[in-house]
């Protein structure tokens, strides 16, 4: 559905991704990892248009879309989370999410009503006539969850939205994620909660410096000592490892 | 007929924003009129009642000058004096022509106030065309009276309506009588700095120039060109701001030294302006054409109450449009107004000689001799 | 009840009680005041649509205005064209250089301050070549000749221009009334408030600011016609001035910022403040204005997000 | 003690958050607080940190009464918070934010100081000269804690210091705070990551509904069965 | 057109766009760096005029010696609008902060008008007429300090602004309050410092301008536009830029008035300007845009 070919960014002096190449299929949950400044977001961004790659192709469910804009790779049917949330923090809950609605419904009305709907999916219906930027952390990045799920996208970026969630409210949004991959749209998401990455996650790409540099399913990353030494490290692994077993 | 008490006089112009320093001029001479009529009995007509002046602001704002015509109507005056600026007087003495309440414009000298046809609206000064034909004939005269030493001319001129038309004039009526005009170079209001004016002057090294702005920019060109050692024969201002400005004489006695104007300025033969100079003086107002201008307008004003003998705005008008007065401190000859506008109105050229501003010209009631061309040492 | 329905309700209420006035006010200086004061609500409804709703403020709406102004004035007195063909033609090139200070200023991503002075900018340049070109009339300016007669828009009495203007502002009233309740509308929002954001949910920013932009210069225009057939005389600084620029902004903030009233009432109340500041310094020449900015700041510090957000703040606390 | 807050209320507005709050830090101490998302912990140490002022109750930071002070004469004392979502300066680069970070305090050693934290964080010294602003959300966290401690603090409090780092960095990172506790600094640390929290806290505390409802040493509350089913999802 | 009239009027330019960059430097400071689009800029500046002028002519103290008199008051003036005036009102918004300036500017340029009248005044030094003969341009006594002293002051303040703490604590709160104030830095007692030091270069550039300029309640509008001009060009809250800018500006207009005449002349500081914010909206020396 989505393929990443060797794409590159440079950032004056700082190759931020360099030639990384991805691939998600349709109805998948596939993850992202990397170690800090890895450059995932930026790849995110690259794929929803928000920064054009310096070199590479993306195309999504065939058709090129690397040098489109970010509000035409919407309307493709991409939807993007940002990692530092930017809520319309004048806005209510309900509004905000009505922004993403109006994609598919040309009415106020409409667009209010289906923003309701989406609330409810992602557990904010008691939150809607809440001024956005009284959220805390978590509620902003439900918020984030909300806004693009309303666009009605085929492909869903969700970029760390677990952090900062206790352990209970991770276990809660595993679901909703499960939910919406279950109700057809594909997800690509990067996240530093290895917990929820393991649970949740078919297929890993793992990034580092740029490079993608293992990729495949969460039990053998676990044990790949690329992968242990330049992201996880030994204790992480051990604890992961661990608990696989335990729950198996 | 003991009909005493007062009779309400608008006195409206721009006495806040970027005309705020005219706009003070013009108020204090009306006001030193008014002073002067009620202090010798009122209007006699009506029992020796008073002028009440109506202070209004138009705040250099055509919209705001229409309305206060509106609150001066309902202030319940029997006629208007005012407004000093073109853009405004257009505005307001059309909102006064709703009322049917005569208009006296003091200044204003776009023609098209007094050509729309309102009969409420009478100018006491010249407009645009007298000023400048007079200004040109003068000119002619003082030059060959000094053995034509001036044969290219430079106009300098700031580019709002009064400027802007006065270039436009003096480039189609100077090479008919005989000037070449080199350049013309206009200028925004206000201008920070007129050194490239003053060497776009060296370089085409006119004869004369004719500067036509207003007064702080005529200052800082004037000592530009000190500065700048540009030194024409002649400086031939017409309307200039500070030529005709006393505090501009003494402060900068240097650089206004030989300045001549032609301008709107007051008769100073007759006692009457020489009394009018001597309570400028005493109430330290600057004897400056606004105030001469506003003086004499008030007293045009209260002859005409005087032979309406009513406050009644239909009479007023009446008695204006059929005023033969000759008491005032202009040197215009009786009041005559043809169509809304003085016939006999006229501008007068004077120069800067040593800390004074004289008359030189015309000749009926010069106080001095034009010093022309500029003597060199 | 919704906000949204009392909106609804609210606006012919208030269009009545504005055509109502008159009765109130006479026929002299108050109805005089209350045109110049829908007048400039008009334009403060415009500058709003663009600055309080989609978070781009202008410093330079005199460009728009002055441009209304003067296409309608230049096509009465150099073409004789009637001037409700010149109400037409003035609206569609206040929308059109609106489009174009937009589609240059937004194609190249300029925000927030760049924005402002950019548009400031356009003003000036407006302004001087107005001063320079000949068939503006130049520094002179221009002048529509007197001819009383409606056909003319140019009416016996004031109400006849009160009336006129009352629709005018009606117009932008509704037309705003309408974004507000639009997609367009929520788009434009989302826009000030975040545009990353907005990207990311499809919205295409450079249509809505350019479609905010336009509209904004047509309905600003609306008022420099207005200007135009009112006092007849336009020069360069009447029309194209800083001061007119100034007069658009104040009003919304005033007012309450992106909202459907605020420039109304921030209009209305800055002419009152200014009335009141006459009484008070008893017309004092500069200290009757020093007294209005007086209140015009003492205003802010006790009323942060305008008036409105005064009403709203009572109308939550009494609900 | 160090840190003592009595009966302590906060809120925003007509809205309030802590409805008296008591609680100790003592020296060498570091002392966790538990608790869901917006139950108002960020808004203690904000409160703590003078950045809000508190409605009611009392705090007293080794022995002086700073309820009423300003935030630069809690940071002058030597109480130090490291915010949620870093709020580093985005224009500045990472050396002047870390200079920045000693302000107040610290001055003296300020050279020595960037120097000891470039080697905790090596990452930063090779973006020295970049704009905090582009720096990775995991980069950034690092700056933020590293202009925390040029500021020599006696009490940081760090509010939810491993959000967003990778695990090997949240490992790094907890070991830093052991080794910085270990040269004798006070820690308050506010943190979703609970199971590792109580690890390394001495005590810690739990807050719901704007209260704390359970309180003691680190072991004991890894124990504590409701604990452990509401915050450790166990 | 001749080069002898061209290299005077660039010369002239250079002395011009020194005083739009002595202006506009304060402007840079408290617009760019804190973002406080200061309306009442060209009020202040105004009031500055007045008070040297009234120095001179009431105490007979010559306006370059006035300096150390006028910039620490000016100095004081500025932190105690902020801290006193605009702190209070503003409430942190900015349209808020921007009718304040506003109201200011209405309120000095208004009480001014009252109490010193609207006249137009100037002074007269021994050095006015004073110049400087290069040989290709005479360049005014007051014109070539002034243009020293623009040099002067920018590089102070360049280094104030890049190399101290002060410094980094302004440029910490201009984009980040919560932080700046989480490290101990007392974020109005900074917005009160950076008025007062914009404020106080006013007083330094009325210093400079009084001796070949005038005074009246208007005259700082003369200045605001191309003031903000000159920090855009230049690039907000860079010092070499508003100073590049300024002299850039000064340039543009004398050429531009030369070749398409006074009036006209003035359109090309706005075309410069327009095309700088369109293909360079950093300014010639910013950084990243806001
Ligand atoms: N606009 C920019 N200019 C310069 N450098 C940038 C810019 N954006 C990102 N970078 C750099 O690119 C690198 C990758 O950043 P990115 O945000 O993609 O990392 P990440 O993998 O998402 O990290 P994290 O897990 O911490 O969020 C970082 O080193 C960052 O400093
Ligand atoms: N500026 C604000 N204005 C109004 N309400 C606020 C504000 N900031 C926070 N709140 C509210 O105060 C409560 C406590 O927020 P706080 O940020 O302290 O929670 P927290 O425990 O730190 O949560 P998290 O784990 O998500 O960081 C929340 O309900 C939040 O919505
Ligand atoms: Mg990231
Ligand atoms: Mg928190």
């Amino acid at each position: 559905m989505l393929e990443v070919a060797n794409v590159s960014k440079r950032f004056g002096g700082l190759l931020a991704v360099d030639g990384a190449s991805l691939k998600v299929a349709e109805g998948s949950i596939a993850g992202l990892i990397g170690p800090n400044g890895a450059g995932k977001t930026t790849l995110f961004s690259m794929i929803a248009g928000a920064v054009p790659p310096t070199a590479g192709e993306i195309s999504f469910a065939g058709q090129r879309i690397d040098g489109l804009k970010s509000h035409e790779v919407c309307h493709r049917g991409i939807g993007r989370t940002f990692q530092i949330t930017q809520p319309f923090a004048g806005l209510s809950v309900r509004e905000n999410i009505a922004v993403g609605a109006h994609l598919h419904h040309r009415r106020r009305a409409d667009a209010l009503a289906a923003a309701a709907e989406v609330a409810k999916l992602v557990g904010m219906a008691g939150l809607l006539d809440r001024p956005a930027a009284s959220l805390t952390v978590a509620g902003r990045k439900r918020l984030e969850l909300a806004r693009a799920l309303a666009t009605r996208p085929r492909l869903l970026l969700l970029d760390e939205v677990m952090a900062g969630l206790n352990p209970t409210e991770i276990g809660e949004i595993i679901g909703v994620i499960r939910g919406i991959r279950d109700s057809g749209v594909t997800v690509l998401l990067t996240e530093h909660v290895m917990q929820a990455v393991m649970s949740l996650c078919e297929h890993i790409h793992v990034l580092n410096q740029g490079r993608v540099i293992a990729a495949g399913a969460p039990s053998l990353l676990v044990t790949d000592p690329k992968v242990v030494e330049a992201y996880l490290g030994r204790a992480a692994a051990g604890r992961i490892e661990a608990g696989s077993r335990h729950a198996s | 007929r003991a009909q005493a008490g007062t009779i309400k006089v608008g006195v409206l112009h721009p006495v806040t924003g970027p005309l705020a320093y005219s706009g003070t001029q013009a108020r204090a001479g009306a006001l030193l009129a008014v002073e002067h009529i009620n202090a010798t009995g009122g209007i006699k007509a009506l029992g020796g009642a008073k002028i009440e002046p109506v202070l209004a602001d138009a705040q250099s704002k055509p919209e705001v000058g229409a309305a206060e015509i509106d609150k001066l109507n309902e202030a319940g005056v029997s006629l208007v004096l005012g407004p000093f600026a073109s853009g405004i007087a257009l505005a307001t003495t059309q909102a006064a022509a709703r009322y049917d309440l005569p208009h006296v414009v003091d200044v204003g000298v776009v023609d098209q106030i007094v050509s729309r046809g309102l009969t409420n609206t009478f100018r006491f000064g010249p407009g645009f065309g007298k000023i400048t034909s007079t200004a040109l004939e003068n000119l002619v005269k003082i030059n060959d009276a000094a053995g034509k030493p001036a044969k290219t001319v430079l106009i300098v001129h700031e580019d709002s309506a009064f400027g802007a038309g006065m270039a436009k004039l003096l480039n189609t009526e100077l090479p008919a009588r005989g000037f070449e005009v080199v350049d013309t170079i206009s200028h925004a209001t206000p201008t920070r700095d007129f050194t490239n004016i003053a060497l776009k002057i060296k370089s085409a090294n006119p004869d004369l120039v004719i500067p036509s702005n207003y007064l702080n920019e005529f200052i800082l060109m004037a000592r530009t060109l000190q500065q700048q050692r540009v030194r024409p024969k002649g400086i031939y201002a017409i309307l200039g701001g500070a030529a005709s400005n006393i505090k501009f004489a003494n402060e900068h006695n240097e650089a206004a030294q030989y300045i001549m104007d032609c301008n709107h300025w007051y008769d100073p033969r007759k006692p009457v302006a020489q009394a009018f100079a001597k309570a400028c003086a005493a109430k330290k107002i600057d004897l400056t054409y606004e105030a001469m201008l506003n003086y004499a307008c008030m007293q045009v004003i209260g002859d005409a109450l005087e032979h309406a003998a009513s406050r009644d705005r239909k009479k007023v008008t009446e008695a204006l449009a059929a005023s033969k007065f000759d008491g005032h401190i202009m040197p215009y000859g009786p009041t005559l107004f043809v169509n809304g506008q003085n016939e006999g109105a006229q501008p007068v050229n004077t120069q800067i000689l040593g800390k004074n501003i004289e008359v030189i010209f015309p000749d009926t009631f010069a106080s001095a001799k034009a010093v022309y061309p500029i003597p060199r040492a | 009840m919704n906000p949204d329905r009392i909106k609804l309700i609210a606006v012919p209420v208030v269009l009545a009680a504005l055509a109502a006035a008159p009765l109130a006010l006479g026929t002299g200086y108050w109805l005089g005041l209350a045109t110049t004061t829908l007048m400039f609500a008009c334009l403060a409804q415009a500058w709003n649509l663009l600055g309080g709703y989609g978070g781009q403020f202008s410093y330079g709406h005199a460009l728009f205005f002055g441009t209304g102004a003067y296409v309608t004035a230049v096509l009465q007195v150099r073409l004789g064209l009637d001037p409700w063909t010149g109400l037409i033609a003035g609206t569609i090139a206040g929308g059109a250089i609106g489009a174009f200070c937009g589609a240059l200023s937004f194609r190249y991503g300029l925000k927030g301050s760049y924005f402002a002075l950019v548009t400031l900018a356009f003003a000036e340049v407006f302004r001087i070549l107005a001063t320079s070109v000949p068939f503006t009339g130049g520094g002179a300016g221009i002048l529509i000749p007197l001819k009383v007669s409606p056909a003319n828009f140019q009416f016996a009495d004031k109400a006849g221009f009160y009336y006129a203007m009352l629709i005018l502002f009606a117009v932008s009233l509704i037309v705003t009334l309408a974004v507000e309740r639009s997609r367009f509308g929520a788009y434009l929002v989302a826009v000030r408030e975040n545009e990353a954001a907005a990207a990311a949910l499809g919205i295409d920013i450079f249509r809505v600011k350019l479609g905010a932009i336009t509209l904004s210069g047509a309905l600003a225009a609306l008022s420099g016609v207005f200007y135009a057939q009112f006092f007849l005389y336009l020069d360069p600084h009447i029309a194209y001035g800083s001061g007119v620029s100034v007069e658009a902004l104040l009003a919304p903030i005033i007012g309450g910022i992106g909202t459907l009233f605020g420039p109304l009432i921030g209009a209305i109340v800055m002419r009152a403040l200014g009335e009141v500041a006459n009484v008070w310094t008893d017309g004092a020449p500069g200290l009757n204005l020093a007294l209005f900015g007086l209140l015009l700041i003492i205003v802010l510090r006790f009323l942060p997000d305008g008036i409105v957000g005064l009403i709203g703040r009572l109308g939550r606390r009494h609900a | 003690m160090l840190l003592e807050v009595r009966d302590l209320e906060a809120g925003y507005g007509e809205v309030t958050v802590l409805r008296g709050l008591s609680m100790t830090v003592a020296s060498g101490e570091i002392v966790a607080v538990l608790g869901a998302n917006g139950v108002g912990k960020s808004t203690l140490n904000n409160t703590l940190s003078a950045l809000i002022r508190p409605t009611g109750g009392q705090i007293l930071f080794d022995g002086t009464d700073i309820t009423a002070a300003r935030p630069a004469q809690v940071v002058s004392a030597g109480l130090i918070q490291v915010p949620e979502g870093r709020r580093v300066f985005p224009d500045l680069s990472v050396r002047e934010n870390l200079l920045l970070g000693s302000y107040r305090r610290g001055r003296a050693r300020r050279d020595a100081n960037v120097e000891r934290i470039c080697t905790v964080f090596p990452r930063l010294r090779e973006r020295f000269g970049q704009a905090a602003g582009t720096l990775s959300g995991g980069e950034q966290q690092m700056l933020a804690i590293g202009r925390g401690l040029m500021a020599e603090p006696r009490l940081l409090i760090l509010d939810e210091p491993s959000l967003g780092l990778s695990p090997l960095l949240v490992e790094e990172m907890f070991a830093l705070i052991g080794a910085i506790n270990a040269e004798g600094l006070s820690i308050l640390l506010v943190e979703q990551n609970v199971a590792q929290t109580l690890e390394i806290a001495h005590r810690a505390y739990v807050l719901e509904q704007g209260r704390f409802v359970m309180a003691g040493p680190s072991a004991e509350l890894a124990d504590d069965p409701g604990l452990r089913r509401s915050y450790l999802g166990l | 057109m001749t080069a002898s009239l061209l290299v005077p009027a660039l010369v002239n330019g250079l002395t011009t766009g020194a005083i739009y960059a002595l202006v506009a430097l304060g402007l840079t400071l408290i617009y760019g760096v804190l973002h406080i689009i200061n309306f009442a800029h060209g009020s202040l500046l105004m009031v500055a005029l007045y008070g040297v002028y009234f120095l001179n002519t009431g105490l007979g103290i010559d306006p370059y010696l006035a300096l150390p008199i006028a910039v620490p008051a000016f100095f004081i003036l500025g932190y105690f609008l902020q801290r006193g005036v605009i702190e209070h009102t503003a409430h942190g918004r900015d349209q808020n902060i921007l009718l304040v300036t506003l109201g200011l500017s209405i309120i000095l340029d208004n009480l001014a008008l009252y109490f010193w009248r609207s006249d137009t005044r100037t002074i007269d030094v021994p050095y006015g007429f004073d110049v400087i003969d290069i040989g290709v341009a005479l360049i005014p006594v007051p014109r070539a300090v002034a243009f020293g002293a623009a040099l002067g002051i920018a590089a102070l303040l360049w280094f104030l602004i890049g190399r101290t703490d002060l410094g980094r604590a302004i440029r910490a709160v201009a984009r980040e309050r919560q932080g700046a104030r989480l490290m101990g830095i007392d974020v109005e007692h900074i917005y009160g410092l950076c008025f007062g030091i914009g404020t106080a270069t006013l007083a330094a550039a009325a210093c400079l301008l009084l001796p070949s300029f005038y005074v009246t309640p208007q005259v700082g509008h003369a200045f605001v536009l191309v003031a903000f001009t000159t920090v855009v060009l230049g690039g907000m809250g860079s010092f070499t830029g508003a100073l590049v800018g300024g002299l850039i500006l000064g340039l543009v207009e004398s050429a531009g008035g030369l070749i398409l005449g006074e009036s006209l002349g003035q359109i090309g500081i706005f075309i410069i300007f327009i095309l700088v914010l369109l293909f360079r909206p950093t300014g010639l020396f910013g950084g990243k845009p806001a």
